[in-house]
């Protein structure tokens, strides 16, 4: 039994055991974490052997008696599964003192048995070599993860965020069965390695139909709607798998397809381009929007998918017009960014997890002040909030600065390719901007500044198992940000099987670029440590004073008086109007004694607002104008009977 | 000895008329487990049939055959514990409607001649009737008279289309058995005109009593007006049975190499069911319903994947086979919802999840299989009939199937989730006895386990019967 | 041209504009009874098997179809009294016409298929025909449930002879069945009815249209 | 390597000094004397003087925010040529972590702001987050001009070796376009009139001004001295833009870019002396002029050169 197969049946096993074990609480918690961590050890050293030292491991099962089962680990399955396998592990460990309900004891068992199953199904869905396998994981993935998103189905909202998810995902499944339909119609078998023998025009309509399938669970604007109800909905862990790595599964997938096929035609590589920006910046903005903090996390992993989206549009750009170093750069910084995102996303859910855990609240405007009693919570979220907003020294900026470099080769590039790589490089600035100022305003609001409820603070932040990971995961983003080298290696061995046909790419000159990297950061911590020593100097032996915030000569200040996430983004939001409309609702205040007044604004979704008018109105429409076939009269239904006949007798 | 198959539960059929119930529940149970070990005996011996002339032992016939025992045995289970907690007038006529329905589609799986075929299906219209009126409501009556008189009208074509196939015969100067097996052999001298034309009429015959839209009418009231272990055999069973009579005379199309115009008119009727039925699940309100419009729907999947052939109609196969598992369960398991909340809306439902666990289990998992989610048999089924539709270049036809999929999906999902997890005041008095969950989890684990592995004499079993269908893969 | 046949069956389609006509029950009741008796001589007359199998069925047939069915029918409306009229959908004037408008496009109709045993009659298959789509017609245009069943014998009636005189390989033993098989439909429908006479106290199956959608 | 790490120093030494210039010349504009020219170095000197009074709110992000800030415009200057002479660092893409370091800079300047808990504060930490991301886009498409003449993506690639006068040469007047959005830039990263006016005395108008509001002592000077860096920065790319000349001679590069220097600051003074701040809604109208500057520069040019 090799160790992936193990890894594999460790993490059933937690999943089953937790199921038997459900009236022993802790104990039940303690073996699934045991089970569930060490299998994702042992699959995460798996993958990370086999991704160094390349080459791929084949492994086929009988099924059906006439089909099979196949799997197979190459660079681009091991990539994603080094990201799979450390988050969940670290959510596992996070969720033993996370989910510490002892009265939801069966929920919380059965939640671990999905999780399980959502880890497993994950890990077989980047390793599946043919259709059949691939749709088999892809749906266990989905189901699995949906119990899981409506963990909490007493509410109301989240039982419409499951629903949602549920629908989405298999209308998603459905386009995916139809493109692997035509693949198989039009090669025969099953194989994706057999994807190259059908003509382009099949491949291309394979392409976009996979790309629409595998956007809708990745997340791209427009079919991203299920994410920020889906996303909030699930426990924290989850959200940090899910948001963190399940999403990617649809970035393997799309991938995946553009290896096997190897149809290097530009108008793919521009579709995903620039459907990278479109949902980059539209992330971003809604973002911004949100006061619900998990919302607003899962709307930046919209953000994170259009920059991975972006980075590996230019690399299909590269492909397709001959230009091996921008396709080599664009495809490691996409991949790259995966593994980050994975690191950085996972990292700030988990944060949040802890903040809504001890608070009781998502709601960004009723926190504050939380980091004078959560300081490593606060201090992983500010680094998570730093790398995900793609600043040095950390590991968001790697990524990004290998996408730039791709898209800067672009730019060189006759017309189209110019165009689009101008367009990419400015939207990725812009994204970049916006997510500073969205995280400024979620570090700002949330954990600095004083309580803006009395009631609303959190007393402590116990429980190591929940603070251990955000540890690892914010050293992690510092080293990344620091000695990229071994990482980018990593995702440059990911690289040959999408199909570039480059077959083994020269490392030096990449490896040039992380080392340029390393120099920057050190100089800038030689520098800030020589500022820091600076100021020791300057405030040896002084007296430090300390008072309350000056009021600018306003006497009475309250915390009630803070700015706020709303109208700190309003700004922002206002030059978006026409992408990110705002709704308001404000009465005025009027007459001598006004009564108390109140404002809430909400920035709705054009996405989501459109897909009710344009699709679900119209079908329902449609259907009800059919409904009346069916209206109880006997004679009637003889009739059909007839009509029947007659229309068969003209065909024959 | 083939035919003792379905004269012994005629026989305990017709004695369970005259028995009191305390005799008549456990002759119910022995029957279908006599039934079950006969039906294995025959599938292991593969005897001869006294009456060559009309029976024979058909691989499709005994894949049918041994789906039906299998679930009359864990539904007479589930029907016994069903009677204790219901009150049921005249019991006894429900028992002995019971046998001899099984008996009668025991006689329709075995017929080989084309006449007897008929016979045995209008059998199982008269011995299921009662069944429907078991409830003796207006409702009720008026779902039996529906039933009674539509599949009666449906099927009295299918006698004309046999009629026709007799006929094309004579103008085809073919001297042979009118049986299915002999026709299959001589296809290609039957007169084509006639033989397209009986079709015709034998598909709109079977296909009313196997729910094919336009001719479904009568199905969703007759589903949810019966009681549910009666539904569960309805939905279950019968349709199979109807379907076998298509299947075979499809054979013979295939055989005389009309499989072409066959093939499209099956596609044509599936999809048109398919659409119908979404048509009435995005917005149902009674779950009984929804489970038969959802039969119809999974029959609309079968029809399209014969209608493709190859290896659609290897998919339609294991469709045909795991919708009966998966349908069977979720109708006895409607059954305990009825019990506990004693309301077929489903707005008076809610809460399954914590009210029922044992009843949610089965009904979730029932709906995941039902619309296709692994791991339950249906999800391959579904995929082999799209990618051979795709194979086939049945590109249109392919997507109307998989966009109403979705619909279907959107709007089955929508009703589930309502029923398992709304919040409701409901007050459950039914207490959940072993006997009342077991049998669904018995055939769901069946589906789950035929979704991975099958064996291999039922798979040779299959591929027999789908070969004449097969361009090969 | 066969004589005896087609004066035969032109009273077989004859009866049908009958059945249109007639308002009241009992008076549909004898049209179907004299319909079914003729319909099962025909195949005397047609006259291939004169075995005595053949005759023994035939009569088989004739008593059952003749007597015994619309018989119990009578009696079904004896024993629970229902009103008399057949409660039409379409009115007896058009049902008139509609019934020779589909006896002309049922000749026109049998021009497509040629009979194998057209030697026979040139008449059989449009009465076929006819037959059938009147029952249906009769089926689709009469509110009152009883009509309704007199239109699915007539059917059966079509169908029969449609079977018995053109397929020439025709078991007994199977058409006996068949021939039980009616019979036992029409008892049940005997059944269901005086039940919903019970229920409803009225056949008229306006009332029986409460399950939709 | 030694020349250019004094370069380095130097840089950081004068950039209080040219600011200074700025003040005169509105001084002049207002018919005053003004403050001496060495007026930055006496107010730094004093605020390292002096103590701290720390808000009860704050927590350590507050005293971060300096550094970071301080540190991060130092770091820049380490890539930036000055007067022909090659910088300390530079590699290929050292612009993005420049741009991107700035914004490490800015982000925690706006989290110690947001530490303090003042409503003002946080109303300029959500200016300071809105304008500068149109001046990025700007930046990028600059950038993206300089790559496509150059083909090099260094600081040091555009204004030293044998042919700093090559932008003018391939690009041409549009240049000129370049030069105008990189000041507009600059008074906008910089928070000058008209973005912001940094004398003025009312907190609700301010940008970068009431973020540091509660910062003192040495801190403050931290900041002060951060910001004089990224006006040099700033100031001197524009001053090698208008100034590309390379005599052979390192004295004469350094008049000659001293001189480009004085320029660009006696602008930002003029400029500050003859308008109004604009109102904060028209800011991003003006910023958005110099994107559309910069773009239509670059699509002009490469069209050109194409």
């Amino acid at each position: 039994m090799n160790s992936f197969t193990l890894s594999m049946v460790l993490i059933c096993c937690g999943g089953l055991a937790a199921l038997f074990l459900w009236r022993q609480f802790l104990l039940m918690k303690a073996v699934a974490v045991g089970f569930i961590g060490i299998g994702c050890a042992v699959g995460l050293t798996d993958a990370l052997t086999k991704l160094l030292h390349q080459g791929s491991y084949a492994v086929s099962l009988k099924y059906l008696n006439l089909f099979s089962l196949s799997f197979q680990i190459d660079g681009l399955s091991a990539f994603f599964l080094v990201s799979i396998f450390l988050v969940s592990l670290l959510a596992a460990v996070y969720s033993f003192h996370y989910l510490n309900d002892s009265q939801k004891a069966l929920r919380t068992a059965v939640s671990y048995l999905f999780f399980a199953l959502l880890i497993a199904s994950m890990a077989l869905v980047v390793t599946a070599a043919n259709l059949i396998t691939f749709m088999l994981a892809w749906e266990i993935m989905s189901l699995s993860s949906f119990f899981l998103v409506i963990y909490d189905y007493e509410s109301a909202d989240n039982r419409k965020a499951g629903y949602l998810y549920f629908v989405f995902s298999h209308v998603g499944a459905m386009f995916i069965l139809a493109a692997f339909g035509i693949f198989y119609g039009n090669t025969g078998s099953f194989m994706f390695a057999d994807g190259n023998t059908m003509p382009d025009s099949a491949k291309l309509t394979i392409l976009i139909l996979t790309f629409i399938g595998f956007g809708s669970k990745a997340g791209v604007f427009p079919f991203h709607v299920w994410l920020p109800h889906a996303h909030p909905a699930a426990p924290s862990h989850i959200s940090a798998v899910m948001s963190g790595v399940m999403i990617k599964t649809g970035i393997y997938g799309i991938v995946r397809l553009y290896a096997s096929l190897g149809l290097h035609t530009p108008l793919f590589g521009e579709i995903v381009l620039v459907a990278g920006m479109i949902s980059g910046i539209l992330g971003v903005v809604y973002a911004l929007g949100q006061h619900d903090i998990k919302r607003l996390l899962a709307y930046h992993s919209v953000e994170n998918i259009g920059i991975i989206l972006i980075g590996i549009g230019i690399g299909m750009l590269g492909v397709s017009f001959g230009n091996p170093i921008m396709a080599v750069l664009g495809f490691a910084g996409g991949l790259l960014h995966v593994l980050n995102h994975s690191i950085f996303k996972s990292l700030l859910f988990m944060g949040a997890g802890v903040v809504i855990q001890k608070t009781g609240t998502r709601t960004i405007d009723m926190l504050g002040g939380l980091l004078k009693n959560m300081k490593i919570t606060g201090i992983t979220f500010l680094v998570g909030s730093l790398a995900i907003s793609g600043l040095p020294p950390f590991n968001g900026f790697v990524s990004e600065f290998f996408i730039y470099l791709g898209g800067f080769r672009g730019a060189a590039l006759d017309r189209t390719a110019f165009v689009l790589s101008i367009m990419a490089i400015v939207s990725l600035a812009i994204i970049g901007g916006l997510a500073l100022a969205c995280f400024t305003k979620v570090v700002g609001v949330v954990f600095q500044g004083e309580p803006r409820r009395p009631d609303v603070t959190a007393g402590d932040e116990k429980g190591p198992a929940m603070l251990l990971p955000m540890l690892v995961l914010a050293g992690l983003c510092f080293i990344i940000g620091v000695f990229p080298r071994m990482f980018i290696y990593l995702a440059l061995n990911a690289i040959p099987v999408s199909g570039l046909g480059y077959g083994r790419i020269p490392m030096e000159p990449f490896m040039q670029i992380t080392a340029n990297i390393t120099l920057a950061a050190t100089v800038f911590f030689v520098i800030l440590a020589g500022v820091v020593a600076l100021r020791l100097v300057f405030y040896k032996d002084k007296t430090i004073g300390s008072a309350g915030t000056w009021g600018c000569g306003f006497t009475q200040p309250t915390p009630k008086m803070q700015y706020t996430g709303t109208s700190y983004a309003a700004s922002i939001l206002e030059f978006f109007r026409p992408a990110a409309p705002l709704e308001e609702d404000h009465p005025a205040i009027s007459g001598r004694f006004p009564i108390k007044t109140h404002y809430h604004s909400h920035v709705h979704d054009i996405a989501e607002r459109h897909m009710v008018h344009v699709v679900v109105n119209p079908v329902l429409w449609l259907f009800d104008r059919l409904r009346w076939i069916q209206h109880g009269d006997i004679h009637l239904y003889i009739g059909y009977i007839l009509l029947a006949i007659v229309v068969l007798l003209f065909f024959i | 000895m083939v035919e003792i198959v379905f004269l012994a539960p005629f026989v305990t059929g017709v004695i369970a008329f005259f028995v009191p119930r305390s005799l008549g529940r456990p002759l119910l149970v022995l029957t279908g487990a006599l039934h079950l070990l006969l039906s294995i005996l025959l599938w292991i011996r593969q005897p001869e049939p006294l009456f060559k002339a009309y029976f024979a032992v058909t691989p499709e016939g005994m894949l049918s055959l041994l789906v039906i025992s299998l679930l009359f045995f864990l539904i007479s289970i589930y029907t016994v514990a069903y009677l204790q907690e219901s009150d049921i007038k005249a019991e006894n006529i429900f028992t002995g409607s019971m046998l001899l329905f099984l008996s009668t589609m025991t006689m329709v799986t075995l017929s080989d001649h084309i006449m007897v075929m008929w016979i045995a299906i209008e059998a199982t219209t008269l011995a299921s009737a009662p069944l429907i009126y078991t409830h003796r409501t207006g409702a009720s009556l008026e779902a039996t008279w529906k039933y009674v008189l539509i599949c009666s009208v449906g099927i009295a074509l299918a006698l004309l289309g046999s009629v026709l196939i007799t006929i094309s015969m004579d103008v085809g100067q073919v001297d042979a058995p009118v049986s299915f097996s002999a026709l299959t052999s001589v296809a290609t001298q039957l007169d084509p005109l006639w033989l397209k034309a009986g079709f015709a009429f034998i598909l709109v015959g079977y296909g009313t009593k196997m729910g094919l839209a336009p001719m479904h009418t009568w199905l969703p009231d007759a589903h949810s007006e019966a009681p549910s272990p009666a539904s569960a055999l309805l939905s279950g069973v019968l349709l199979n049975c109807a379907y076998l009579g298509i299947f075979k005379t499809n054979k013979i199309m295939q055989a005389a190499g009309l499989g072409d115009f066959s093939g499209m008119i099956l596609m044509g009727f599936g999809l048109v069911s398919i659409l119908a039925a979404g048509t009435f699940i995005l917005k149902q309100t009674e779950y009984k319903r929804l489970l038969a419009y959802s039969s119809i729907e999974n029959m609309g999947i079968i029809a399209f994947g014969t209608g493709v052939g190859g290896l659609g109609a290897y998919g339609a196969m294991l469709c045909l086979i795991h919708h009966s598992l998966i349908k069977s369960s979720l109708f006895l398991t409607s059954g305990n919802i009825l019990l506990g909340y004693g309301s077929r809306l489903i707005d008076k439902t809610g809460n399954l999840v914590n009210l029922m666990p044992k009843t949610f289990v089965a009904f979730f998992s029932g709906f995941a299989a039902i619309s296709g989610l692994p791991p339950f048999g249906i999800f391959i089924g579904e995929l082999f009939v799209v990618m051979g539709a795709f194979k086939a270049g049945h590109y249109a036809g392919a997507t109307v199937l998989v966009v109403s999929l979705c619909v279907i999906f959107a709007g089955f999902a929508n009703q589930a989730m309502k029923i398992s997890f709304n919040s409701s005041e409901a007050a459950i008095s039914l207490k959940e006895r072993a006997s009342l969950v077991l049998p669904q989890y018995v055939l769901l684990a069946t589906s789950l386990i035929l979704c991975f592995w099958i064996p291999d004499t039922l798979y040779r079993t299959i591929m027999n019967a789908v070969t004449s269908v097969t361009g090969g893969f | 041209m066969n004589i005896p046949v087609d004066t035969i069956l032109s009273l077989v389609l004859l009866s049908i504009l009958f059945s249109f006509g007639s308002s009241r029950l009992p008076g549909l009741i004898k049209v179907l009874a004299f319909q079914g008796v003729i319909v099962s001589i025909v195949p005397l007359v047609i006259g291939h098997d004169l075995t005595t199998g053949g005759i023994l069925f035939t009569l088989a047939t004739l008593t059952i179809r003749g007597i015994v069915i619309p018989l119990c029918i009578y009696l079904a409306i004896k024993r629970v009294a229902i009103r008399r009229e057949v409660e039409p959908i379409v009115g007896y004037h058009a049902s008139l016409l509609a019934g020779l408008g589909l006896i002309v496009a049922a000749v026109v109709v049998s021009h497509r298929f040629e009979a194998p045993s057209s030697s026979a009659s040139v008449l059989l298959l449009p009465t076929a025909i006819a037959l059938l789509v009147a029952g249906m017609f009769l089926l689709m245009a009469r509110r009152n449930a009883i009509a309704m069943v007199l239109g699915y014998i007539m059917m059966e009636n079509g169908i029969y002879l449609v079977g018995t005189t053109f397929s020439v390989r025709a078991l007994h033993i199977v058409e006996f069945g068949i021939l039980l098989d009616v019979l036992a439909g029409v008892m049940i429908m005997a059944i269901i009815l005086q039940n919903i006479k019970q229920t409803f106290d009225d056949v008229d199956t306006a009332l029986l249209r409460t399950l939709k959608e | 390597m030694i020349k250019s790490l004094m370069f380095w120093v130097l840089a950081i030494f004068l950039a209080p000094f040219f600011s200074a210039l700025i003040l005169k010349v509105k001084a002049f504009f207002g018919g005053k004397k003004g403050p001496p020219l060495l007026i930055n170095y006496y107010t730094l000197v004093k605020l390292f003087k002096k103590g701290s009074v720390y808000s009860t709110s704050t927590t350590f992000v507050f005293k971060l925010g300096p550094m970071v800030s301080l540190s991060s415009a130092v770091t820049v200057l380490l890539f930036l040529p000055l007067a022909g002479q090659a910088p300390v660092f530079s590699f290929n893409g050292d612009l993005l972590f420049i741009l991107y370091l700035l914004g490490l800079g800015r982000f925690f300047t706006i989290a110690a702001a947001m530490d303090t808990a003042s409503p003002f504060e946080g109303m300029g930490a959500a200016r300071e987050a809105y304008f500068p991301i149109i001046c990025e886009a700007t930046l990028f498409m600059i950038l993206i001009l300089f790559y496509v003449l150059t083909g090099e993506l260094r600081l040091a690639a555009y204004f030293t070796g044998s042919q700093p006068f090559g932008l003018w040469q391939m690009a041409g007047s549009p240049m000129l376009f370049v030069v105008i959005a990189l000041f507009i830039i600059l008074l906008a990263e910089n928070s000058r009139v008209p973005v912001d006016d940094p004398a003025t005395h009312l907190e609700l108008t301010m940008i970068h001004e009431v973020m540091v509001l509660d910062h003192s002592g040495p801190d403050f000077g931290f900041i002060e001295l951060g910001s004089f860096c990224k006006l040099f920065f700033y100031a001197s790319i524009i001053a090698q833009l208008i100034m590309p000349f390379e005599s052979g001679y390192l004295a004469l590069n350094l008049c000659l870019f001293t001189a480009g220097l004085v320029v660009v600051y006696l602008a930002v003074g003029i400029m500050e002396s003859v308008m109004a701040r604009y109102r904060m809604d028209r800011v991003p109208k003006f910023l958005l002029t110099s994107f559309a500057l910069a773009f239509f520069a670059t699509v002009i040019t490469l069209e050109f050169i194409k």
